[in-house]
């Protein structure tokens, strides 16, 4: 369960809407049931009492609404912050994608967040409600007389199973206690795959890649991906296709996609939150990182603003692309 | 084997004649392999040209239903299907599929009633094809004046055609404009709105628009200024289309179909819609 | 009407699979449904629904639609189409059996789609009673009944064993073929766990879910309604709720340069790309807000506008399940239908 | 009689300014290469697009080899530094994918080397000759 309660940030946010330090409020809203949260635009403090949750739910990254909610209008917009979520705002401005003085971030501590797929792998269909308690989610469903104690870590979600900080990098103002950057095994799941041989991996990501529907909700979310025009929505790009025609075309898309955000990907998360179809599009992120990290020295992308992206530097003795594929084999 | 006719597979068409009307329209004339029409339309209707590898698009047929040997189609360079299109040369063979769309009511409402064509650049295309039906048929619609404009003389389509032809024929009044004054032009100048309300037609006829969305948004003002109910009033409409046939879903506005229940609406159905075009 | 016993599936299953396709609901490697072609050892599985609807298997996500040779100024077309096998799917649910109705009239209106058609023709349905539906199901509100399922051959499973009962001719001959494995059954039988179902459909959190205020004749009372800029607000404008939506069929044509000829193909397309309506002058819909309401109007004004009050959505909750944002035609209806 | 009949298809990026002289040279020199080497003069390695590559196969090359200006030799100071970064994490992730790593290579190769890029190519082309068709990559439908 959060630690911070959904009280304190109402208060905190109608006070200073109230007072009119900011213009309106960037927070989750309560959905149709106790799961379905959606990212919203708060304007009174009647709207946020109404309407606000906090809790477990509250996966969705808000930095990237920043974008187009700062642009064509006076003042200042509340957001609220988890960790991860604040690299990702730095990076947005690191790319000069909003005004920082637009922004009032509230930083708001995470214990981590759940995965509904998780629980309704437990559960099954048919939750009828949730409840908060300190270790543990009690879920009522349609079909069980007694509500099902879930412990959190039975469904926390992949991303905060391998939390890579619990420290803000960057508010106006902090609710609760900061944490600090962790150790994770965050590359373990790469590293297995960077084990497997050759056809194994083939195997896999033939398996993973296939699903794949191209709905775009990967890239639509991605707080990276901001261009304008992207090159998949660009007729004269030459790789402008809606459907994914043939294994080819989904190697292509997910590889053009996760080069385009390499050096910039600060692991948030939210590609494999939200893939309809499951894929664990992370993995193909943090096998940049990874590398990134083993080649030119570790990076952290949107730990601080202004950081040059390691794609666009170079120093004169790196690695041979020949050498770097082959060294992993000795 | 259980195989239907497909409507989105076209046939063959040959470009046979390549008219340049002004710097950027050029009349393209398409007959079958065979030397034959690709297939009957009606005035107002559409046909579906493409180029293999580039892409397929929507054109008006410019040519009369009343023409039995070829169609025409008279295409703006403005996307990468048109540029293509401005680039073939004679004998090369595209595809056509169609006719789509509800034709203008030639042979209903129109009949018996005097008409107003007004046409801006482009838009004086689809008109063509009208206004060549309704000059063979001379006998079955009253008067016929035609207001047509362009931003210049060398941006009028069809400008000997109209000149020697439309404008000799009897009962039927051509009047020109071009947007900016010009050497060796001594005809009006002004926009079409303008014009047409210069010309104060009496509201006893069918009007019929078509042109930029600009140019029709004010010259319908204009029509309702001088008294024309929008039931007398007559357009056509264009959306993105992909299939041609009501199905792919974009081309609507609205509950209605462009590509089916258009491309021609009459501006008192129009109204009804919401504003999406 | 006939039963079986439970165990016997897998029989039943290896005889229809030896005339024709099989797809089944079967769990892949992620535990998640997907209808899956059936060869000895696939398991059925008890999942509520499929996290995409059959709509694929006639209406592919690509497929391709001819061919061209073009040399000089010469260009061939190449008629690619090919006789459909026959398939046969097994546990398709109330709503996509009728989703199923709702793509007909759209492909097969005419000029009628042959590509689909020709699917449609080959394809033998069998539909599956809800067990435990879902929190996000909402069939009911637009009166189907999930204890009903239709199409060629009904199937309730009750306790240990199926009951299927055939509906269309096609339905009677494929029974037929599995007759040694079954006994003959009454439809009395099954009127418990309809009743059941009815009751439990009623005990769903969206049970009532009302479509007053949408349907034929309301397009100019809902289109300029202010709440749709808030409701689109958070709108990712991505594919995924069309995508896993069972009728949306919105498609685009599209060539591909295969460097020796070039295929045209179609592809499922989204309302809500920005590119879908843009031309080579202007899109009509410009704006994340215009896109967004294009799709809910569809499903609930202009599709019943042109299909005699039909709605365009049939309740399945795939897009509430799926949205990442979790904005829904449900919240929608709530907003603007005024059933708070 | 040869057992293997195939013949690999092979794209080379070649930088203008080095490695495509020093093609150049081989060619004056008679030193000789595979005719199954295709080469496409690029100004600078640094030109070639990720999506060059991946493009390439997907047009039914078996290998794709960039060959560029020996660090710190670029015509344009710094393009093949570039080069060797994304070329890395490109590779690296086709690795990743399950992609043969030996059907892509870069090879520094300056205007003087005629004999290097002779024998670069000759070695390239043995490998993926063994290595046979590129299946993992392919794009069935640019098949004839």
């Amino acid at each position: 369960m959060q630690k911070i309660s959904r009280d304190k940030l109402i208060k905190k946010a109608s006070n200073l809407l109230n007072s009119g330090i900011v213009r309106c409020v960037l927070g989750w809203k309560r959905g149709e049931f106790d799961y379905d949260i959606t990212p919203n635009v708060f304007t009174t403090e009647k709207e946020l009492i109404d309407d606000f949750v906090w809790n477990d739910f509250c996966g969705a990254n808000l930095s990237k609404y920043l974008v187009s909610k700062t642009q064509g209008v006076d003042g200042k917009i509340l957001v609220f912050l988890k960790p991860c979520d604040t690299y990702s705002f730095n990076q947005l401005l690191t790319e000069h994608r909003f005004d920082r003085e637009r922004a009032y971030v509230i930083a708001v501590p995470c214990e981590g967040m759940a995965d509904i797929n998780k629980i309704k792998q437990i559960t099954n269909e048919g939750i009828s409600s949730i409840e908060f308690n300190e270790d543990t989610l009690s879920i009522s469903t349609l079909y069980n007389e007694e509500p099902i104690k879930i412990a959190y870590d039975r469904v926390l979600s992949e991303r905060c199973l391998n939390c890579k900080s619990k420290k803000h990098v960057v508010y106006d103002e902090l609710l609760g206690d900061d944490g600090e950057i962790l150790e994770s095994n965050r590359f373990d799941e790469v590293e297995k795959i960077e084990k497997m041989s050759s056809e194994e991996r083939f195997e896999f990501w033939q398996g993973e890649l296939s699903r794949c529907i191209r709905c775009n909700a990967c890239r639509d979310v991605c707080p990276a991906c901001t261009c304008e025009k992207c090159v998949f929505d660009n007729p004269e790009s030459g790789v402008e296709n809606k459907a994914s025609a043939n294994s080819f075309e989904e190697k292509l898309f997910h590889i053009i996609r996760a080069y385009h955000v390499a050096g910039r990907c600060t692991d948030c998360g939210e590609c494999s939150r939200v893939c309809p179809q499951n894929i664990p599009l992370h993995l193909l992120n943090r096998k940049f990182i990874k590398d990134i990290n083993e080649f030119y020295g570790e990076f952290q992308a949107g730990e601080k603003i202004g950081m040059r992206s390691p794609l666009i530097d170079y120093t004169t003795d790196d690695i041979e692309p020949n050498e770097a594929v082959n060294r992993r084999d000795s | 084997m259980n195989i239907y006719e497909e409507a989105l597979i076209p046939k063959i068409g040959v470009v046979t004649d390549i008219r340049i009307d002004t710097p950027d329209i050029k009349t393209f004339r398409v007959v079958t392999p065979d030397g034959k029409k690709a297939f009957e339309h009606q005035p107002g209707q559409c046909a579906m040209l493409s180029i293999p590898g580039v892409g397929e698009a929507m054109f008006s047929i410019t040519s009369s239903p009343t023409n039995k040997d070829f169609m025409e189609f008279s295409i703006k360079k403005c996307g990468c299907v048109t540029e293509w299109l401005h680039s073939l040369e004679l004998g090369q063979e595209i595809t056509i599929r169609g006719p789509y769309g509800k034709p203008f009511p030639v042979d209903t409402d129109f009949s018996g009633k005097s008409l107003l064509f007004i046409a801006g650049g482009v838009g004086l295309a689809p008109l063509r094809s009208v206004i060549n039906y309704c000059r063979h048929y001379r006998d079955r619609y009253g008067k016929i004046d035609i207001v047509y404009g362009s931003r210049s003389k060398e941006d009028l389509l069809d400008y000997k055609e109209i000149v020697e032809e439309w404008a000799n024929d009897n009962g039927v009044n051509v009047y020109l404009t071009i947007d900016n004054p010009q050497k060796e032009w001594d005809g009006h100048v002004g926009f079409v709105p303008n014009y047409v309300k210069e010309l104060n037609f009496d509201r006893d006829k069918i009007a019929v628009l078509c042109g930029p969305p600009i140019m029709i948004k004010f010259t319908l003002d204009a029509l309702q200024a001088l008294g024309f109910d929008k039931k007398q009033i007559y357009t056509t409409l264009e959306l993105r289309m992909k299939c041609g046939i009501g199905k792919c879903g974009r081309c609507n506005v609205g509950a209605k179909y462009v590509c089916k229940d258009g491309p021609v609406f009459r501006c008192d159905e129009l109204s009804e819609l919401p504003d999406e075009y | 009407m006939v039963k079986f016993s439970c165990e016997k599936i897998d029989l039943v299953f290896a005889e229809i699979a030896k005339t024709a396709a099989l797809y089944i609901p079967s769990n892949d490697k992620n535990n998640k449904a997907v209808f899956t072609k059936w060869q000895k050892g696939t398991k059925l599985c008890d999942s509520h629904n499929t996290q995409i609807g059959p709509k694929d298997l006639f209406f592919p996500q690509t497929e391709d639609l001819m061919a061209f040779k073009a040399s000089n100024k010469k260009i061939e077309i190449i008629d690619t189409r090919k006789e459909s096998e026959d398939f046969v799917i097994f546990g398709v649910r109330a709503c996509d059996v009728k989703s199923l109705e709702i793509l007909d009239r759209v492909f097969l209106s005419e000029p009628r789609d042959s590509y689909y058609a020709m699917r449609r023709e080959h394809g033998i349905i069998i539909s599956l009673a809800c067990t435990r539906p879902s929190e996000a199901c909402f069939c009911t509100t637009f009166g189907i009944a999930p204890s009903e399922p239709g199409a060629d051959i009904s199937v309730w499973k009750i306790n240990n064993e199926f009951f299927w009962q055939a509906n269309t001719k096609r339905g009677e001959e494929l029974l037929l073929k599995i007759e040694h494995f079954t006994t003959p059954a009454e439809p009395s039988e099954v009127e418990g766990e309809k009743q059941r179902i009815s009751v439990l459909m009623k005990r769903l959190p969206l049970a009532n879910l009302s479509t007053n205020g949408f349907g034929k004749g309301k397009t100019n009372e809902l289109f300029e309604r202010e709440e749709w800029a808030k409701l689109s607000e958070a709108c990712l404008g991505c594919g995924t709720c069309t995508f896993v939506c069972p009728t949306c069929q919105c498609y685009d044509i599209k060539d591909f340069n295969t460097g020796n000829g070039v295929i045209r193909y179609r592809c499922w397309d989204s309302c809500m790309y920005s590119d879908f309506t843009k031309m080579a002058h202007g899109n009509n819909r410009n704006t994340r807000k215009e896109r967004f309401r294009q799709r809910f109007m569809h499903k609930l004004v202009y599709f019943p506008e042109n299909n005699n009050g039909l709605f365009g959505c049939v309740g399945c909750g795939r897009c509430i399940s799926k949205c990442p944002v979790s904005m829904n035609i449900v919240k929608v209806m709530k907003k603007l239908g005024g059933n708070v | 009689m040869q057992v293997n009949e195939f013949k690999p298809l092979i794209v080379a990026f070649c930088c203008n300014w080095c490695s495509y002289a020093g093609a150049d040279l081989a060619g004056n020199n008679r030193l000789s290469y595979p005719a199954d080497v295709k080469i496409i003069r690029v100004p600078c390695s640094c030109r070639v697009n990720p999506m060059f590559v991946l493009r390439a196969f997907q047009r039914g090359a078996d290998g794709v080899i960039i060959c560029g200006c020996h660090p710190g030799d670029c015509h344009y100071t710094s393009g093949n530094y570039y080069t060797r970064r994304r070329m890395t994490l490109l590779f690296s992730m086709l690795d990743y994918l399950g992609i043969e790593k030996e059907r892509t290579r870069v090879e520094w190769v300056s205007a003087a080397e005629g004999a290097k890029f002779a024998s670069t190519m000759n070695d390239f082309v043995s490998k993926i000759t063994q290595l046979g068709k590129n299946k993992r990559l392919e794009d069935l439908r640019c098949k004839k």
